[in-house]
């Protein structure tokens, strides 16, 4: 008898509170198994966003600190410095991260601070109801775009990886999806290298992974990861954009 | 022994299984509801021999329902 | 370490470090650059932490960062710098994480100018941010004073598990005075155990949470409660103040920090002149000390609070004396400082009255 | 003893460390002293102050808006502080810089054509311990000897190569007012 | 238009649109969002301009651009948000720049919960940004006041080139009521010119300038000053209350917005028992109204505030009743909500009390 | 007679308050050249920042809003939806729009906010008396920086012209540099391209300057010039990083 | 008259609507009405709830701790509601989805199978309807033509296509009041 | 007639303008002190004619002081 898959210990017992079919929870557990696979647990601080995601405290199995909205990565600089030995890393939305938090996001990358950043790009204010995202694409239909993401009005959504690769700060920097199980298994395999920049003290590393939020789209839980698939992937193209590291060259 | 086990009362009934099995062979279980209000997910007891341990279906279990064990 | 010669800005730094505190985030603002100055000098040679952050909003999360990782940690800005803080100290304070924050205060209100001022009274004392918290608020007015403070303040903030402040204005950070370190308590350096403090789990079977979210409604309602019990009891064991020729004072005169110097020198000038004038020096300003109140309202004729402010300590005042005596107000603003004179004038105006 | 000390003058001309050292030699004469310097963009380019108490009680409030000694470094300062000074007080102007008289008659007032002296002494930036040398001498707020330590501390180990040259700025200051005449001091009436 | 059932936040955004406003920038956030959704749907309808912002920093500077342009413009947000655009207001405060802020209370500190509050009334009214500035503030207890008041708070802004803010909490923004915009003074929606503003300079002579800088101490106290002279102006001019059944009252309650709904209730019961209880209910929180104070004070036996806090605006009712009667203090706080049968226990404590 | 050389009308009579050989003045300069020259005074609105040019409003011949430190481009978002055919311009200096205005800085150019803003590239904070900029060099000493700075600590400078330029709302982006005759012309070549630009309701236009800040590097003013040409030119590389115009592709 | 309805059950279940088309309703009667939803993350798979009064005075406090009528449309409403009606007060069950019996003696209480009935009449979804019928009928608080002018507003023109069958759902509810017998009712003591 | 005016009391002694001019003919005024205490710019009577008008000691003073007409 093989146990095949089974819970890792990288989370608490705590049910996630998320909606049906929200991926929130498929990434909470990759970076939990992450965790639990490198041995670093014991000396992981995470920090929580303030987004549908503001309750992962209860869910990682470690040491968590709940920041304001948007400032995780200066959270997150502050415990670093206070412990460089141990795993820092922030779990931010897009309207946390790419949004209220873009000045903290950017300076912490171009500080090379030596952190790791989940982002969860799901196009949408998911906690607030669904207002536009910053990376919201063009045409969404949102609470506050209900004639559809106009650039004239609203701009062009952002593209963080892109952007974040400019900086020499920046060690690690990925986009991936949860859409199939080829994906999944991808993104781990992303979040792994991101844990392991911040092992070897590489600076700073960051994973934006391509995420449903049925809910506030109004879609199936199926159907919401078919959207990220034909609408978000094309605008979003997946990969490595940022990898200053042998080590994780080769694991990647 | 192939086992599929799903903690039942964590299921949302979102069918993200569902469409991931490669052999159809979960379904929801529209005769339960388990404590939060959901019809949670099963694999009937004559299909379970088609599983082919894959795991698949607990990959895209965004509630860590699933347990394989081959 | 005898006497030196030293800068307000430059002491508050240093009675830090000497307090333990190895960890300062930080964003540059006239009056108070000199702390920055010092710590991005000092710091390394302490093995300790100097950071300039990107902003000030960025500067006050890395300090709940690190308070709630369980340093000492201070912060320092000017009043613009503040008010960009104000929801980052309502978090700290709701997540119970100490630290230190001092304010070297300026004119006002906007970008106002860079001179002197203590119109940020209100801000420190009533609660900038959002929700029911206070913080400890401590007004130096020496700069051996400042030392002495700055060193409690990291002591209060562990005891409390709260954010305390320090509140100067710009000549008190700016001004050289004589310090001696060595006079300072040195149990006040000593950093109790912090097991609450996010550390990473290790061989804790417990995970530590620093959190201030709390949706149902009894719970946070428990929460703040239990946060008002800590403020009660600093209301009693954290009352600071100085009394000056108040047991036979006709007038006594109120304020706080530089502007009490001041006011010593317009009390010398009334003796000149036969007039009995007492100073109230709150030292605390929150809690804000009610005994010299109440123990002067029955004898005296009338207290006049003097601020560099269009009236803000004076609320305090009047609630201290609670409508027994007139309280009268003498205030200057932008820069400008209440000179000794003009103060004597004001006492006259109202000896004057009936 | 109370003294309080307005150096004034343009950024640049040394009005800080002249405070300074007074401030230090007061203090190591066992005073309480204060020292509160202006600030921020006024200095740039423009004028430069500070205000300096050196007593024997705690010092109250640390500006002076009632000097016993003013040193005017240049025309500005000499407009905007003469009037500061208190009955029987003293008066140092740069004449070098200044050619306005001062107009106090109440006052004592000492001319001293710091910056030429200094370009005789070889360094155009030691005007400033010309006239401090004078200052002390005239004053007698503190010892000669407490100035040479305060220098000494204030320019510190990186600057220790100056010392000589400060020194000789300021004891030719100091002499200044040994040589004095009474035809000199008669602007104090 | 007859009436329409409308949630508070509804109202809130509707009632700014037919006051001319047609700038609105915000920032999601919990319990507000339905003032983001109306104006998003709404401003492109009468062409008016909808923007969500990066934040609520960037939100309140772009208020603070509009304003200075010359457009009637709105901004709002709940307490976190609120308390990021503390230096922003005090900027607009300073450059006297109108606009009309609207912050729809939830409980903090921090974080904290998304239920009504009324913890930031400190915030609002004594001046969470640095400087000497004051807000007007209005709190409105009906929806149909919410939209009266919305309007009268854009009228009152330009008046006096301040900002004014709308405060209310979580539930008076959900709730739905019927309003009657048809009886919403038509006069207060006309915009005077406004000749400071920053248009370009056409064929204007002068050049206008937005700025709250001054390094002159001087004329940065004199800037101060001129300022306060319109707070003191709206100290006479914009007062508003309600008084009910104070006359006989052997005891008067004092709360504001939605919880002087409940102090209503109690009073009710308080009849049942023959017990005579009146309340005074600020309408505007700054200028703070003194005069019911005055009126009551000789012939009550007690004041009762009531607050969704840990006692704020209770500073404000001991001010005013100036130690001449005592003043008692009931509050409810994260999200719990004062019921009139606790008001009314409090009630009969006070009684029984000698 | 043919005057060469006179001082435009875009300035007003007011002196400089700037240090003797700051080039904040050439770039005043050179903005109310360019401003003349479109014929745009009557109908532009500048915002000041904070910052050594936090007077900018006592010198352009225009209406002005004086904004708060790193926050002109939301100033000047404001202003330009109020008068969205008034010419609206921003004059920032590296703190403000590289440090506390990040956000400011890319969300205006993310949503295409049709605004010019002139960068100011000192490398440092030259108003609060020489701190370290997000943009001091690599071992560069500051007041905050005073063994030079360290990526370990400080991380790395901010090229913000090349990390904007991944935004598609951005319509004109270009470095220049005012270090000697040649440069300073083709500064104000770029400047009237990115005005241009905003003329033509192109979207975000900036132009970044590497300037000097002769007093806090502890230099000459030519000295500083040379310092520019040396140190700063190598890591900031000039040119055109977007430009999406055909009008102004002739033009430059 | 001074109604106060505590609407409770699922999100999903249209416990806001069911308030609403009430709040409307009494509007148009020329009430004083008033309705305060529950709001936010609670709301999100867990319980929603609404309070409506309605009154000849002006509402006073929109929350409403003694309740005239209470609508449990689930379990956990049940239990939490039913200790807030006044003795005498109204309780409407969904026994669909409650198999627990109230336990309150001091009231009266409508047991109504409403997800059952919807069923019938082919939509799960306006089970409320159905409850919201019976309880018109059954307390006269606003007239049926004002519940069906409120419906047709709260549906609003781009669900106009659902009126007729909320109004199915409305009638069958009032009808089932309507043919209510004396044993049902003789929970009311 | 060929002239380049220096609006002396803007001058701020800086010198770029020295270093701009490509035929070496501006100097600082040691003998004067302008308003603001600095040596302004100036340019020798005898050397003006070797000026080429070119504009550029004008194009790098940061302080607006130079008019160049030709
Ligand atoms: C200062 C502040 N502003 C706004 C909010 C309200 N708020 C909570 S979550 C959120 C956005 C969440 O969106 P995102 O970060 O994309 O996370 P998601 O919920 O989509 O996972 C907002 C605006 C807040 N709590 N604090
Ligand atoms: C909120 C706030 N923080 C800090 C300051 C202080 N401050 C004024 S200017 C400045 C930096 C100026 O540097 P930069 O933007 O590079 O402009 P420069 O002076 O170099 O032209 C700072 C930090 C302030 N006024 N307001
Ligand atoms: S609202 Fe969206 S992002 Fe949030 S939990 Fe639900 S599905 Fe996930
Ligand atoms: S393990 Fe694979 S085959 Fe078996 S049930 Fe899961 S997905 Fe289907
Ligand atoms: S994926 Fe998980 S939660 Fe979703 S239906 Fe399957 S077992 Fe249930
Ligand atoms: S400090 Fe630097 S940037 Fe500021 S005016 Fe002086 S030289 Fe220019
Ligand atoms: S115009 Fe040319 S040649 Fe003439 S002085 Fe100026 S730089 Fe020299
Ligand atoms: S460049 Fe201008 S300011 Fe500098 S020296 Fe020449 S004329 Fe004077
Ligand atoms: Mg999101
Ligand atoms: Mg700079």
């Amino acid at each position: 008898m093989a146990v095949v898959f089974q819970k890792t210990k990288g989370l608490t017992d705590t049910p996630f509170h998320y909606c049906p079919g929200c991926t929130h929870g498929i990434v909470h557990r990759l970076v939990a198994e992450v965790m639990e696979e490198l041995g670093v647990l014991d000396k992981a601080i995470g920090v929580a966003p303030v987004g549908c995601a503001v309750f992962a405290y209860e869910y990682f199995n470690c040491d968590m600190q709940e920041a304001a909205h948007g400032r995780a990565p200066a959270v997150a600089t502050g415990i670093k410095r206070v412990h460089p030995d141990k795993i820092v890393f922030t779990y931010q939305g897009d309207g946390d991260l790419a949004a209220i938090g873009t000045a903290e996001t950017v300076h912490a990358a171009a500080r090379g601070e030596n952190i790791t950043v989940i982002f969860i790009n799901n196009a949408i204010y998911g906690m607030t109801g669904g207002q536009m995202a910053p990376t919201s694409l063009i045409g969404q239909e949102t609470l506050t775009t209900p004639y559809g993401r106009k650039p004239e009005n609203n701009g062009y959504p952002i593209k963080m990886c892109e952007m974040l690769s400019t900086l020499e700060g920046a060690s690690y920097i990925e986009r991936v999806s949860v859409y199939d199980v080829k994906h999944v298994l991808n993104a781990k395999k992303a979040i792994k290298n991101a844990f392991t920049a911040q092992i070897n003290k590489k600076g700073f590393s960051m994973i934006e992974v391509l995420s449903s939020c049925p809910t506030n789209w109004g879609m199936s839980p199926n159907e919401a990861l078919k959207w990220i698939k034909d609408k978000m992937e094309p605008y979003y193209p997946l990969g490595v954009y940022k990898n200053t590291l042998e080590e994780v060259k080769q694991n990647g | 022994m192939k086992q599929v086990i799903f903690n039942e009362n964590l299921c949302k009934s979102c069918e993200l299984c569902v469409e991931a099995c490669p052999k159809h062979i979960i379904e929801m279980d529209k005769d339960k509801l388990n404590i939060k209000g959901y019809h949670p997910a099963m694999i009937r007891e004559e299909n379970m021999e088609k599983c082919i341990s894959c795991g698949f279906c607990a990959i895209m279990c965004p509630d860590t329902v699933i347990t394989v064990i081959k | 370490m005898a006497k030196v010669l030293m800068k307000g800005n430059e002491a508050l730094a240093e009675a830090a470090i000497q307090a333990g505190c190895r960890h300062y985030f930080g964003y540059p603002i006239t009056p108070q650059n000199e702390v920055t100055a010092y710590m991005a000098k000092r710091m390394p040679e302490v093995g300790g932490v100097f950071l300039q952050a990107e902003s000030e909003v960025s500067a006050i999360n890395m300090v709940y960062g690190a308070g709630g990782a369980g340093a000492r940690v201070l912060i320092t800005s000017s009043s613009p710098g503040i008010s960009l803080m104000q929801e980052g100290i309502s978090y700290i304070a709701g997540a119970e994480v100490p630290c230190v924050i001092a304010n070297i205060m300026r004119g006002g209100p906007g970008l106002g100018g860079i001179q002197p001022s203590q119109s940020d009274y209100f801000q420190a004392t009533k609660g900038g941010g959002h929700g029911d918290y206070k913080l400890i608020v401590l007004a130096p007015s020496t700069i051996q004073e400042m030392a002495e403070l700055v060193q409690q303040a990291f002591h209060i903030a562990d005891k409390y598990r709260n954010p305390v402040m320090i509140l100067g204005d710009g000549m008190l950070g700016q001004m050289m005075e004589p310090v001696d370190f060595d006079i300072l308590k040195k149990e006040e350096n000593k950093i109790e155990e912090k097991p609450w403090a996010t550390t990473g789990m290790g061989t804790r079977s417990k995970r530590n949470i620093i959190n201030s979210l709390e949706l149902d409604p009894q719970v946070l309602e428990k929460h703040n409660i239990e946060i008002f019990k800590k403020y009660q009891k600093a209301a009693k064991e954290e009352v600071r103040y100085e009394m000056t020729d108040c047991e036979e004072a006709e007038i006594i005169l109120v304020a706080y920090g530089t502007i009490a110097r001041v006011a010593k020198n317009a009390i010398e000038l009334a003796k000149r002149e036969n007039i009995k004038v007492g100073l109230i020096r709150p030292i605390s300003l929150w809690p804000f000390p009610e005994e010299p109140f109440k123990k002067t309202r029955d004898h005296v004729k009338a207290y006049l609070t003097i601020e560099m402010s269009m009236g803000q300590m004076v609320e305090d005042v009047k609630l201290a004396v609670n409508g027994q005596k007139e309280v009268h107000f003498y205030g200057r603003v932008g820069g400008m400082v209440p000179e000794p004179m003009a103060i004597l004038e004001e006492i006259k105006k109202i000896r004057g009255k009936k | 003893m109370d003294e309080k000390i307005i150096f004034a003058g343009f950024g640049g001309q040394g009005i800080m460390s002249m405070g300074l050292i007074m401030s230090y030699a007061g203090m190591m004469d066992g005073k309480n002293v204060s020292w509160l310097p202006s600030y921020g963009p006024e200095m740039r380019g423009g004028t430069a102050n500070c205000h300096v108490t050196i007593s024997d009680e705690p010092v109250g409030s640390p500006i002076i808006n009632e000097a016993t000694v003013v040193v005017a470094m240049n025309r500005p300062s000499l407009e905007k502080y003469e009037k500061y000074i208190v009955p029987g007080g003293k008066l140092f102007i740069n004449t070098s810089l200044i050619e306005k008289k001062a107009e106090r008659k109440d006052i004592e007032i000492y001319e001293i054509a710091a910056n030429d002296i200094a370009n005789e002494l070889g360094n155009l930036k030691i005007a400033n311990m010309v006239i401090l040398g004078a200052l002390v001498r005239a004053t007698n707020i503190t010892k000669f000897e407490s100035v040479l330590k305060a220098l000494v501390e204030v320019l510190g180990p990186s600057k220790e190569h100056l010392v000589s040259i400060n020194e000789k700025a300021l004891k030719k200051g100091s002499e200044l007012i040994e040589n004095l005449n009474d035809k000199q001091k008669s602007h104090l009436e």
